[in-house]
């Protein structure tokens, strides 16, 4: 199981906050689990489209695309942050 | 010792001063910053902002600015560093950061509460919201806060 | 605006810090500065300062403060500063010092706070005299609050 | 009549804090009361020797032997100062 939250700008354009998903088939990084929820999920298409820039968090640690991804990781997607 | 909090609700910058120097016996001078919301954009519309809206990654948050406090306390000798951040609905005029620092000397206290708050501005995980009469809108990091920042960086070499 | 106390009472950063806010609507950055007496000999000798003592020309030393701040003033842009030196007969761990500066953003605040506090040391008209076990002994302005000095004349070129 | 005023070392070497002088004949500078007062007072002749450095305010201005001095003015006498 993933645990996958969204934020800000990212949170307001999925229309969801948080949400568990079991760990597709096949997917060992972070370009894989976007791919996949591309894919499977229309929603996710339309808010990645929809955004100029995603960051990717795995563990609370922002990572790249190669970035691997375990059964039970925490996964966050936002926009850039805007600092204190 | 450091102290980080991240709340909706306001604080005492009097009694959060009194904590500090409780908390850092031969302290020689202690520094405040308090960050107050502005009431007009930041991206310079010249619209009235009507309210801040502030949200943050529990848990990653409080790491990147004990990551920014711990850098701090590596450069200089601090005997106490208190960092609070509200998040949630603010309107202009609420108090919005504090950095408190105690240290021996004033030269020490003045610069690592300087440093924590340009890294502050610029590397912690916080994401703005604007509203305003004609919308709202997410903000992103100031060009003057990354050249603050840059600062810090260069004398570090 | 400015207002500058010199007093035998101390005072509450608190309650300071609220006035400065008061006094500066549209701030976006306040920045406090307390300086706390230390225990240790100005001198280096180890000896345990036990008190010290200020004492003050009234009149002059109030007007030496005020060029300080109107050139703070001339500097940067600020919204409100207060200035607070007690003298009569102080104890380690006592409030020595205030200077609080409000302005509309942070580097202007730090550096006016910071440059207020360098001049205060090294040009405000005090005397002060440390009382140690080994007797008493007045004391003079240290080098280090001269450089201190040095860095806001260089910019000043 | 002058208002004279001694501070911090130079009041404790003295044993006085303040004191009024008719403005002496001939006395037109801080020089000139210097000379007047070491010549008539044995006490601040030896408060003088005393000390390392004794400045002087003439109206709370920090002045030369050079400044001048009229009827009415307040005189200070005190030792370098230690900053705030």
């Amino acid at each position: 199981m993933l645990h996958i939250h969204y934020f800000a700008a990212v949170r307001e354009a999925l229309g969801r906050e948080v949400e568990q998903v079991e760990l597709p088939r096949g997917v060992t990084t972070v370009a894989d689990l976007i791919r996949h929820l591309r894919g499977a999920d229309s929603a996710f298409e339309r808010m990645i489209a929809s955004q100029e820039q995603v960051l990717v968090a795995v563990n609370q640690a922002v990572t790249g695309g190669d970035g691997p991804i375990r059964d039970g990781d925490e996964i966050a997607f936002f926009p850039p942050m805007s600092g204190g | 010792m450091e102290r980080i909090s991240i709340q909706t609700d306001d604080f005492d910058v009097g009694a959060e001063y009194r904590q500090i120097c409780a908390d850092a016996p031969g302290a020689g001078a202690v520094v405040t910053f308090s960050g107050l919301v502005r009431n007009f954009h930041e991206a310079g519309s010249g619209d009235e902002v009507r309210e801040l809206r502030l949200e943050h990654y529990p848990g990653m948050t409080e790491q990147r600015i004990l990551d920014i406090v711990r850098q701090a306390e590596r450069r200089w000798e601090l005997l106490a560093v208190r960092v609070i951040h509200r998040i949630g609905a603010l309107r202009p005029g609420d108090q919005i950061v504090f950095a408190g620092v105690a240290a021996r000397h004033r030269g020490e206290a003045f610069q690592a509460a300087n440093f924590i708050m340009d890294y502050l501005k610029s590397e912690a995980a916080f994401w703005k919201k604007q509203v305003t009469q004609s919308g709202s809108e997410w903000i992103s990091t100031r060009g003057s806060d990354k050249q603050a920042l840059s600062r810090w960086q260069a004398s570090a070499d």
